[in-house]
């Protein structure tokens, strides 16, 4: 089982989301490591692209700060190589940087230099939001070579041959899409959590469909995401059956607003931090009060 | 299942969310379009030909012909309702979302062309609709967002970035991910991903088969040569696809070339539109294809003096075409499509869109390159653009342009 | 020679100056057009296809048809090149000017589309053209004023009197007067002196000539009612010529009834349009017929919401149809107009000219006298009217107007 | 031979131009009748129409202060009744006045009630710019009841059947116009005077065609009009074969001038008769230096 695999193994798993570069390189180190702090059992590490068709007014705001103040690719390795975290880190981007990306070494377009390097400076797997299973192959198979893994996302629409789809070329974790839409905070929780939920219950007990790493590694644990805002939603969700939860636009309006107050940044870490307790709390408690379930195999 | 792949382009470079209903269309282009179950493609020709104005007619132009040395031939895409090519897509889509039962249309546009165009079709259909517009575009194009919610669209302002075509489109799909299961998306050009792109064209290709054959009647002969402005590329398919197969025919896609075909990686800014003659393979708004990109993957704003044409992608096929050396990417930039626009309203008595207009740029710095024969692609009229022309002309000493001056002072003007 | 009378209308009331003009051009029109000398009408006929976008289409409009609970058609001559019946008339005119050997064009206008139309046709005919505009038709009509410029006519603004198109009549009577040798004059519409009704109206008659083949292929049989706008008249009759001999055919005449009926003797102002439902016989502009005047003879200021409906006169022809009961005249006021032209627009995706809209108001109001089958001509398209409509749309309460707060406020609107 | 004939008889004629009623009803008398002082022949008295399409700017002014400051058709006949001048008065007027007026004993329309009124306050003859020939003959025919006298325009570009027709009704005189155009000052004098009046001579000359009127009158008078501004103009026109002169914009210009700038009428009046006196004095002199003609039968 990977290092992200067992991130999951002990309880339900609090995944954190920044933008790397946001507002600058160093804050965005800070703001990182008191994610750690605060408890993160997985990061994602968002590489921002000009482009970012999934995501809501918030991360499209953390996008712009980062490149704005100068992150490239490059940087952003170097960032990595930099942090000073013991958790699994997921490098979140669009297919087009990955695709792009070439080193002195290796001009060949595709994703591999860019797994490669992403291996190298300590990035263990990847989401990639326009990037469906049916395209994904080449970035698995780059993927499976250097160890990594590759979540993939599960929206409330995807159904059966689909979900098989993904459900065989899936590592890490499931991202659960908790609604429709695009990333943003939000003030409830969707009821299509617990629909998405029970599918994907449904399709692991399930015995048909290829075995290939579902087998392996027991079950690919589940994480919500979208939309998250509280320890309150942490807790529900956890409650009604995620093996974790990812936050991103919640955390990063907290960036957002101490960088419109000029706030200094250790300041804003600390709330980062606080935060991030907040939700790991919440998850926890969901997973207190869970009824437990039948294991299965 | 129809393939979504030209050579290397194409492509369904999409968020899940989203694959559903993408998987859907295919499913649907497939029934409907390709196999015209329920008389899908007999309703579309119909309301094409009562409600669009279709055949549009193939024009001899008389004065163009004489200076050119060639018998130059207009395909009038202008006359068509909407005042472009764009309704034979907005109509061939809204249909087909009716028939899908979806009860709700979003679109993007750039020069509002296409918004109007899908505006019109869907007051014409019943649908509710929405069209995302950037705050850039909305400014060069007014007219178009008035008759947008004259038609009672809804108009959605999109402020990020540069506020142009880019924009709008990323912020429709981002609408289209949020009601994706009652939504139609009705994409503006031969782009996005796959059915997108083969759906587009066959739905614009109405216009070279009428074409291949009005020119045959009236020429007596294929055409040497057709030319045609490319953005999306929507009407150069449009106006390629019935000559792809006739080798002998060129087919010119003409770009925006902007300003300057040099790029400001600094900046993040191609002063240009010219993907298929300067661009570099990637992925962008689902379909891997030629676009304009800094060195590091991101994509870089492009520019054109016409909102139509400025986008920093085009469609997976033309790219194809292009590497395949079936088409010449050319461009012109924004001085010789002024003067190509004055110079058709004036010599023809035919008002075409500034993306129209590249076209004519190039036919007139290089008739040589026409042959005998050949036909250019009006595909759209100039009346949305009326108040960039004169603000442009304004700014250049153009040979072609009217005296300006009676624009701004003398009584009530 | 061809008869200058309708019953008591018609006629030659002209300056001397211009009586030689006249017969010369009654000559040209008896052998050009009546007897296709030189292969005059083929030329039109061509020309009228291949620029013009010949045929129109006749559609049928679901929604309305389904609201009246008859068969609704609509004759689409807002697709022509121009977006107006307008060029049938203007191409016609000044291609006989070149069979005629004049090497220079003038036209008045009202909307603009009659200018716009003559600019199109001269540039495309290669003829110098000066355009007369009254100065606050060329502020409610702003986007022709630059067509016509970009086509290389002159507009030369008329600031006497109330600014319309009477005015601007007077003042290009005046020019022709003085440079007659060598000029002919483009009127408008089927008013001024004889040949100028039967020869506009001959020109329009294309009109109905395909929507009486359209509509017999469409419904099966002749409509029960045709409906179209007057101004000066030249698209009614385009659209009546055919089926006044279709005898149980009801032909309505829609007048701008502009704010009321009633008359202002004491300011000289009818504030509206309709001259052959309250006007009185008269002589104008060269022809006698049914004008808005005070008791004296003095002619009335006309007015109405479309600019190109605000006319004192009309034409002969059409008076004596009122006269003989053939045609029937109503009224439409600007209210009304108003929102029949939004109601067009949301529901049928067709955006149409002002003037047009008040055919529109008419079968609204009184779809009970549209008979099982009515055709309605769209004579023109809208984009001249958007920002008249929406300055007075916000001046009233109207039930099918669009939130007009998006185009005031909101971002980069 | 009609009284405005007889103006003809002894040397060339001066007839001048004001709109009725321009810059108001008194005013307007007192300037006709300064005309009269300053020794006009015959007078054309403008009644004013609303499109006056043959008309310049100089004359559309005056048409539009004159109906501003409530000239009517009834006014204007008041005014002829009240006018103490002792030369032949000709109503300049368009059509659709003379078509439109009734009284309450004749309330057809038609040119009768019209001309039946003006005979009776003392008009002479018409002039109707946008009456042509061809629709002239119910005017023709109620001003021969009437005794009165209709005036033609020649134009420059009047010839051969036209202008036959023209000739056949035309009394009173010939107005010749000038040049092309609507009326208005010039500066110059037209080549075209000089054309206009050598095809009237021929044609004076020539013996065929119908001989009704003017065998009656011996000829026409022709009076040249459109665009004579100064006594040299007259002269000159007078020297080159004109019966008489026919001036308005100039006159109207001193009009307007003297609205514009407030002046009392009396001293308006006092230029209008010097103008008068100059014009008709470049008018004898032009006849002093003609080369005498063969008179004709
Ligand atoms: C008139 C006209 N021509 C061309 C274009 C370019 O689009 P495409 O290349 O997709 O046809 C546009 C786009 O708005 C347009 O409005
Ligand atoms: C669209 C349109 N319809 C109708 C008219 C009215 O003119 P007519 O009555 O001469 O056809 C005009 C005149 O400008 C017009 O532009």
């Amino acid at each position: 089982m990977s290092r992200i695999g067992e991130a999951f193994a002990d309880g339900p798993a609090f995944v954190p989301y920044l933008a790397v570069g946001d507002p600058d390189y160093e804050s965005s180190t800070a703001y990182v490591e008191a994610l750690a702090h605060g408890g993160a059992d997985v990061i994602e590490l968002g590489l921002p692209f000009s482009e970012p068709v999934a995501e809501g007014p918030t991360i499209q705001g953390a996008v712009t700060r980062a490149l704005d103040a100068g992150m490239t690719p490059g940087k952003y390795f170097e960032f990595v190589e930099e942090l000073d975290v013991d958790v699994p880190l997921v490098c979140m981007t669009y297919y087009n940087l990955i695709y792009q990306f070439t080193t002195d070494d290796d001009e060949r377009k595709g994703p591999r230099p860019f797994v490669e390097r992403a291996a190298e400076a300590g990035i263990e797997g990847f989401v990639v939001p326009d990037l469906p299973a049916e395209e994904a192959d080449p970035l698995r198979e780059a993927c499976d070579d250097h160890g990594l893994d590759l979540v993939f996302i599960v929206a409330p629409t995807t159904e059966g041959e689909r979900l098989e789809r993904i459900m065989d070329r899936v590592s890490g974790y499931v991202y659960v899409q908790a609604r429709l839409g695009v990333t943003g905070a939000r003030d409830d929780v969707s009821d299509r959590t617990d629909d998405a939920l029970g599918r994907l219950e449904d399709w692991d007990v399930s015995e048909q469909g290829p075995e290939a790493r579902r087998t392996e590694s027991n079950g690919v644990p589940k994480a919500v995401g979208f939309g998250i805002k509280t320890g309150k939603h942490a807790e529900r969700i956890v409650e009604g059956g995620a093996d974790g939860v990812i936050v991103g636009s919640a955390l990063v309006d907290i960036v957002a607003e101490g960088h419109r107050e000029g706030r200094p940044a250790e300041a804003v870490a600390a709330d980062l931090e606080a935060k991030a307790r907040e939700l790991k709390e919440g998850a926890a408690s969901g997973y207190a009060q869970r009824v437990p379930e039948p294991e299965h195999t | 299942m129809s393939t979504s792949k030209f050579g290397e382009y194409g492509g369904q470079y999409v968020p899940e969310a989203l694959m559903p209903a993408i998987e859907e269309l295919e499913d649907a282009y497939e029934r409907y379009v390709l196999d015209n179950e329920d008389g899908f493609m007999d309703e579309f020709r119909r309301r094409l030909r009562d409600f669009g104005g279709r055949p549009t007619p193939l024009q001899h132009a008389e004065q163009l012909s004489e200076r050119y040395d060639a018998e130059v031939y207009l395909k009038r895409e202008d006359l068509l309702h909407g005042g472009a090519h764009k309704l034979n897509n907005a109509l061939g889509q809204v249909l087909l979302a009716k028939y899908m039962g979806k009860d709700r249309i979003v679109a993007e546009t750039g020069a509002g062309q296409h918004g109007t165009a899908t505006a019109m079709a869907a007051a014409h259909l019943g649908m509710p609709c929405e069209v995302y517009m950037g705050e850039r575009d909305i400014n060069r194009q007014r007219p178009n967002v008035f008759r947008m919610r004259l038609n009672g669209a809804a108009v959605n302002t999109v402020t990020v970035g540069r506020g142009t075509l880019k924009e709008a489109i990323n912020e429709t799909m981002r609408d289209w991910a949020t009601n994706v299961e009652d939504t139609h998306y009705v994409i503006g050009s031969v782009v996005g991903p796959h059915p997108f792109p083969v759906m587009v064209r066959d739905f614009q290709a109405v216009i070279s088969e009428e074409a291949r054959e009005q020119v045959r009647e009236r020429a007596g002969r294929p055409p040497d040569s057709v030319l045609a402005c490319a953005g999306g590329g929507s009407n150069t398919m449009g106006a390629f696809h019935g000559f792809v197969g006739d080798e002998d025919v060129e087919l010119y896609a003409v770009e925006a070339g902007g300003s300057s075909l040099e790029v400001d990686e600094e900046e993040g800014v191609a002063p240009n539109s010219a993907s298929l003659s300067t661009g570099d393979e990637g992925v962008l708004h689902g379909a891997r294809t030629k676009l304009l990109q800094d060195s590091n993957g991101q994509i870089m704003e492009s520019h054109s003096v016409s909102s139509g044409l400025d986008y920093a992608g085009v469609g997976p096929e033309l790219a194809h075409l292009v590497d395949e050396e079936r088409v010449t990417p050319v461009t012109v930039d924004d001085d010789r499509a002024l003067e190509a626009f004055h110079r058709l309203s004036q010599e023809e008595g035919i008002i075409p869109a500034l993306e129209t207009a590249h076209a004519f740029g190039f036919a007139h710095e290089n008739p040589e390159q026409l042959g005998d024969v050949t036909v250019i692609n009006v595909s759209g009229r100039g009346d949305k653009d009326l108040e960039s022309v004169i603000e442009e002309s304004a700014k250049r000493d153009l040979s072609a342009a009217p005296d300006m001056d009676v624009f701004d002072g003398g009584a009530g003007l």
